[in-house]
């Protein structure tokens, strides 16, 4: 056992885990964080997209005892004030779910890719998203979902 | 050297289980506490939409808001089996199933309402917003919630069975109706091949697609979408690798479906030809949308190249070797 | 016709629940007292096999360990009950069920699956759909390794090809593809406050579902109960049995939860496949692009398994004209079991897999007679009152020619610009 | 073998001293983009984890006039963002922004592709063409080993007790530059088919003056062309002259891979890898002359 201290969607946690748990683990058994999904367990289809310290990543490829003193947001941190973020009210307004298995993830994508890049276009919505495979949508109207969330984001929405 | 070209595919598709088998929706619709109307249907949610589309026809044939319906379709303990979410035949099977319940449910409040509003006739009668009244003189009406209030949660019902009309195939002859209904598409594709590479890249779709009457343009494109970077997959990337019998690409770093960034904007175009047993009109769509796109890759694969690809998927590796063959196994091109 | 709700973008009833993780699928569900499974499978294609457990029973954590002795009906499958529960005497494929593991952890079952012996004797396999033809060839299930047949045999074929200005004839092959839909396969079983056996699980048809776990564990259908959660994709993969079983005879064995989650790499071995074709396809065509008849063959790799095969093959038989009036029509489609991964549903369910060979004749066709690919499209395809290769006349909303008409509007698909170009 | 102790590594003295005490038992982790994968897969079964990436002074990418030194932490990432890369360092921006995904590219490092040795890390071409040097250190003091060596010499490689701190190599002149391709099968999270890349100098008349030409997945691990970097020296960049550079190279590999089932692929293939990163190449050095 090992003792980590990490700040997960803006809340303090000092937790006990085995040394082989991966940061998906944590999230999913040890915090009920289930909205982070594990879809291939190897980084390549970005389900367990969560941002850490900033940045995403693929939390099957983080060891839990890495992310010792860092901050992640998950997809249930995106609320505020209980209103859902922009990203997701635009998913919702364009038809951008469909099984909804990527979807947390990708929205993730989404959000780091708008925290660096306000005003990306299409092409590089893509390429932001690039990292999260979707089997259901065929992307375009995810790519749609994030270009009105500019829109939203723009407007205060 | 980069060569384009352009190809199209075109495709039918025919709904249901098919010849003969009896291929059967039931839906119940049950008059809920505050006059809340509960939709029962075993038809599946897998992510092509099947609930709201659903929720639609039965919203549509009640003449109710979304918001007043609860929709039940995950426990078999609560809900009549509405056979599988495949064959797309949700939309047209379960669609027909949940409209004929409605339109019973509606026939049984119309009949308590003429006891209730002391009626001579049901004629005249209308199920609207909650309400039955009588058109031609609105004072008599009786509410959704007044006659749940009255006769219980739950006593009043209505029930609907569809079953898809089809005749079994003869034997010998394949002579039969294996299907209905049948639904259409075309997709045209312009690509361009890197003939020293052997990669193809999409440049441009144009994909319609027949949906009978689309109940939810959205879901539709989406289905299209989807089904279209599933065929490009199918058609260019995707290999199981089999080797005696063993998967050796068995996972997502060696299987290989489309990212965002394989994917185009395609240009995606519904036609509408309603179909008359259908509900409002609508056919399924879910598997058709993937029909024509691989062919249509083929066709302009040759257009661009004079090659024929008569084997899938088109790996670059594969495609690379026949255009060599083609010219007559030499070298780069 | 004006309507209220129906043609309206409508949001979806479950966009809300999804874009804010709170949708909940198999693997999210966690309960008290619950325990683990994972299954052990064949290594070998084909094989004999004799199991011992002893060992692995002996771990510490490893609650129980299931066989085939333990299911009452270890028969089950979509068309033809030719799936066993866990295998008793034979695989027939890699990925065949053999034993399910249940323990305290998901590492106590990883333990157990090492220590499971399973004596292997080796039997040739066959992999070829064309050699598991042959009656020589090494038998997967009985004594002939054709699953179905299914014929057309429509007007006069030697007239139609005598009558023919061009005639095209090819093969075409397709591959065996997944759906790799992004959940993989998960659930929780339990025993519900009313008694019955619960499955939760994501699935395509929860009433088949119920079915066939009433009828492996050999209990009423009403004590069986499937509650579907969210389902990440299916494409037709969630059609067959999975875990279903496996989880259910667990949890009334055991009285506790059980929950399975398969990794990617199991959900590719677990679940059927799209069947491979090889298609020959002779299509022939008057002077003036009339379609006058077509012959063709299919042959099916259908895996160890039959699933869906017959319903697959007969759509494939049924769609290998494409949308097109042919007046002659031969079809001969067969379903054949080999040794590799199994086959079944998947979207268009042997439809997807025809025009692959029909779409690229009508091209063939149309370069022989100097035509274009839509203009031969145009004269052969059903319109309102065509009559299909099987005899069936489409009445109604028979769209081909607006589907076409839409595509070409929108790109210039055969004009001077654009086709066949060299950009660089 | 099981985990039995990690450590969250604060500095290079404190990683060092621990590879010290547990030297084989122990496995270096970075991104984890490889290692938690083979530690899934039991390909690896090391005793105890040393995490290295939250290490500030492996993090830095440092601009020392005349030399670049990357730290061996720095993600993919941090290189694509760096004005450093933009000019006529493109190619390595370029090889760092093809790799996988914008998730694995966050946390995936320099480093970690070059400690783990995959002979298809995109990353290793255009650092070969650099004649980078790796810089370990350990408790023993510090040593630097050529990466082209790396990959080439049994003998050359990092040792169990050995942490690779940083990557270091002479920036190219105002008027060299370096240009990368790569062949994928799809256009993301794609593992490299095959790369290629150059550095290369012209002089006034346009003739080359400097070359250097590595390849990824073209043989054994990355390796140094030199067969087609002697071709070329000297020669004006004619269309004749690339032509027969394709087949001067194609002719190397075929020492290599003859027989293999890729070979007559990747003998075509490399011929758009080639010419693409040539193109790339001219395209700058035609814009500085201007």
């Amino acid at each position: 056992m090992k003792e980590i201290q990490l700040n997960v969607n803006g809340k303090d946690y000092s937790l006990n885990i085995d040394e082989n748990m991966r940061l998906i683990d944590l999230l999913r058994d040890k915090l009920g964080l289930l909205g982070t999904k594990e879809g291939c367990g190897e980084g390549e289809c970005g389900a367990c997209t969560v941002i850490m310290d900033g940045e995403t990543v693929t939390s099957c490829l983080v060891m839990a005892f890495q992310a010792h003193g860092s901050e992640i947001l998950t997809i249930e941190g995106l609320e505020s004030n209980g209103k859902i973020h922009p990203i997701q009210q635009a998913f919702i307004d364009v038809g951008a779910v469909q099984c909804g298995f990527c979807t947390p993830g990708m929205i993730m994508s989404a959000k780091a890719l708008l925290d660096k890049n306000p005003n990306p276009t299409r092409e590089e919505i893509r390429e932001g998203i690039s990292g999260n495979l979707c089997r259901c949508t065929g992307y375009n109207k995810i790519v749609d979902g994030v270009e009105l969330a500019i829109n939203y984001i723009e407007e205060g929405k | 050297m980069k060569k384009r070209g352009r190809g199209i595919g075109v495709s039918f598709y025919g709904t249901g289980y098919g010849n003969g088998f009896p291929d059967v929706s039931k839906a119940k619709v049950v008059l809920h506490d505050e006059g809340k109307v509960g939709i029962y249907v075993g038809g599946t949610e897998v992510g092509q939409g099947a609930k709201t589309a659903l929720l639609q026809i039965g919203a549509e044939t009640l003449s109710i808001s979304l918001e007043q319906i609860l929709f039940i379709s995950e426990d078999t303990s609560l809900m009549p089996d509405s056979g599988t979410a495949a064959a797309s035949r949700q939309t047209y099977n379960t669609g027909n199933a949940v409209k004929k319940a409605c339109e019973n449910f509606k026939d049984r409040l119309i009949d308590i309402a003429k006891e209730e509003l002391e009626l001579n006739s049901t004629h005249g009668l209308k199920v609207e917003k909650g309400e039955i009244y009588l058109e031609f003189f609105p004072d008599k009406r009786i509410s959704f919630k007044e006659l749940v209030d009255k006769y219980g949660d739950g006593t009043i019902q209505g029930e609907g069975e569809f079953i898809a009309q089809t005749v079994e195939m003869d034997p010998e002859t394949g002579q039969g109706a294996p299907y209905w209904p049948y639904t259409f598409n075309a997709c045209g594709v312009e690509l361009e091949v890197d003939t020293l590479t052997g990669q193809v890249e999409i440049l441009d779709a144009v994909f319609a697609q027949d949906a009978g009457k689309a109940i939810n343009p959205h879901l539709v494109e989406g289905q299209m979408d989807g089904g279209f970077a599933m065929a490009l997959g199918y058609a260019l990337f995707e290999d199981l690798k089999l080797d005696k019998g063993r998967i050796k690409s068995n996972k997502f770093s060696r299987y290989l479906i489309p990212t965002a960034m394989d994917m185009i904007d395609v240009k995606n175009i519904i036609v509408e030809d309603p179909e008359s047993t259908a509900p409002y009109g609508a056919k399924g769509i879910g598997e058709p949308v993937m029909i024509p796109i691989a062919p249509a890759i083929l066709n302009a694969i040759y257009d661009a190249t004079g090659v024929r690809i008569k084997e899938l998927p088109v790996t670059p590796e594969k495609l690379r070797k026949a255009l060599d063959e083609a010219n007559g196994g030499g070298g780069s091109d | 016709m004006k309507f209220d709700i129906v043609g309206k973008n409508i949001i979806r009833t479950d966009a809300y629940s999804k874009v804010t993780g709170k949708a909940l699928y198999p693997q999210d569900i966690y309960m008290d007292n619950m325990v683990y499974g994972k299954t052990l499978r064949s290594k070998l294609p084909h094989a004999y096999i004799d199991i011992d457990t002893s060992e692995a029973e002996k771990i510490e954590g490893v609650i129980k360990i299931f066989t085939y002795k333990d299911v009452p009906n270890n028969s089950h499958g979509v068309v033809f009950k030719d799936h066993e529960v866990f295998c008793e005497k034979k695989v027939r494929r890699i990925g065949d069920p053999i034993a399910f593991v249940v323990g305290e952890t998901e590492e106590v079952c990883k333990l157990a699956l090492d220590k499971i012996k399973v004596d292997y004797k080796e039997l040739e396999g066959v992999f070829d759909p064309e050699i598991a033809m042959d009656e020589n060839s090494p038998k997967v299930h009985g004594d002939s390794n054709i699953v179905y047949h299914f014929k057309i045999r429509k007007g006069d074929i030697e007239e139609g090809f005598k009558n023919s200005y061009v005639i095209a004839e090819n093969t075409y092959k397709t591959h065996m593809v997944e759906h790799a839909f992004l959940q993989p396969e998960a659930g929780v079983s339990l025993i519900d406050e009313e008694g019955r056996v619960t499955v939760m699980v994501a699935t395509q048809y929860p009433h088949y579902d119920r079915e066939e776990v009433a009828s492996a564990l050999n209990i009423k259908e009403e004590e069986v109960r499937i509650v579907n959660t969210n389902i990440g994709g299916a494409f037709g993969g969630r059609e067959d049995i999975s875990l279903q079983i496996h989880l259910a005879l667990a949890a009334y064995t055991l009285k506790r939860p059980v929950k399975v989650v398969y990794s990617r790499e199991e959900s590719f071995i677990a679940h059927a496949k799209r069947h491979p074709m090889i298609m020959k396809c002779k299509t022939g065509a008057d002077k003036d692009g009339k379609l006058l008849a077509m012959e063709a063959e299919i042959i099916g790799d259908t895996g160890a398994y039959a699933s869906w095969a017959p319903n697959v093959l007969r759509k494939a038989g049924v769609h290998i004209t494409g949308p097109y009036y042919i007046p002659n029509v031969v079809v001969d489609s067969y379903a054949v079991y080999t040794n590799n991964p199994f086959a079944g549903a998947m979207r268009g369910f042997g439809a997807t897999q025809v025009p692959i060979a029909h779409e690229q004749q009508m091209d063939i066709l149309a370069e022989k007679l100097g035509m274009d690919p839509i203009s031969i499209r145009m004269i052969n395809i059903f319109k309102q009152g065509s009559v299909t290769a099987t005899g069936q006349v489409l009445t109604e909303s028979v769209p081909v020619e607006a589907c076409i008409k839409e595509v070409v509007k929108r790109m210039d698909l055969f004009g001077e610009e654009g086709h066949n170009e060299e950009t660089w | 073998m099981a985990l039995e102790e990690v450590y969250k590594g604060e500095n290079v003295d404190e990683v060092v001293e621990l590879l010290d005490k547990y030297g084989k038992d122990a496995k270096i982790i970075a991104g984890g983009t490889d290692i938690v994968i083979d530690l899934r897969n039991n390909r690896i079964d090391p005793k105890v984890l040393i995490d290295i990436s939250s290490i500030e002074e492996l993090k830095g990418i440092k601009d020392k006039g005349e030399y670049i030194e990357i730290g061996a932490g720095v993600s993919f990432t941090q290189v694509v963002e760096n004005p450093l890369f933009e000019r006529n360092l493109y190619g390595l921006n370029k090889a760092c922004h093809m790799v996988g995904s914008p998730q694995i590219r966050n946390k995936g490092t320099l480093g970690g592709n070059i400690a783990n040795g995959s002979p298809a890390a995109d990353s290793i071409p255009p650092l070969i063409c650099l004649n980078s040097t790796l810089i370990l250190k350990s408790v023993r003091g510090r040593r630097e080993i050529s990466i082209e060596d790396y990959y080439k010499d049994e003998n050359e490689k990092i040792r169990p007790d050995e942490l690779l701190v940083s990557i270091g190599f002479k920036k190219p002149k105002e008027n060299q530059v370096l240009s990368f391709a790569k062949l994928g099968l799809r256009k993301a999270l794609a593992i490299s088919r095959l790369s290629i890349a150059i550095l290369v100098e012209l002089d006034e008349e346009g003739k080359i003056i400097n070359i250097e030409v590595a390849s990824g997945s073209l043989g054994k691990y990355p390796m140094r062309e030199l067969e087609l970097e002697q071709f070329l020296l000297g020669k004006k960049l004619e269309d004749s002259t690339v032509d027969e550079g394709v087949l001067v190279l194609q002719r190397a590999m075929e020492k290599r891979l003859a027989g293999r089932s890729t070979f007559p692929y990747k003998r075509v293939a490399v011929d758009r890898m080639f010419r693409e990163a040539l193109e790339e190449a001219m395209k700058y050095l035609d814009e500085v002359r201007l």
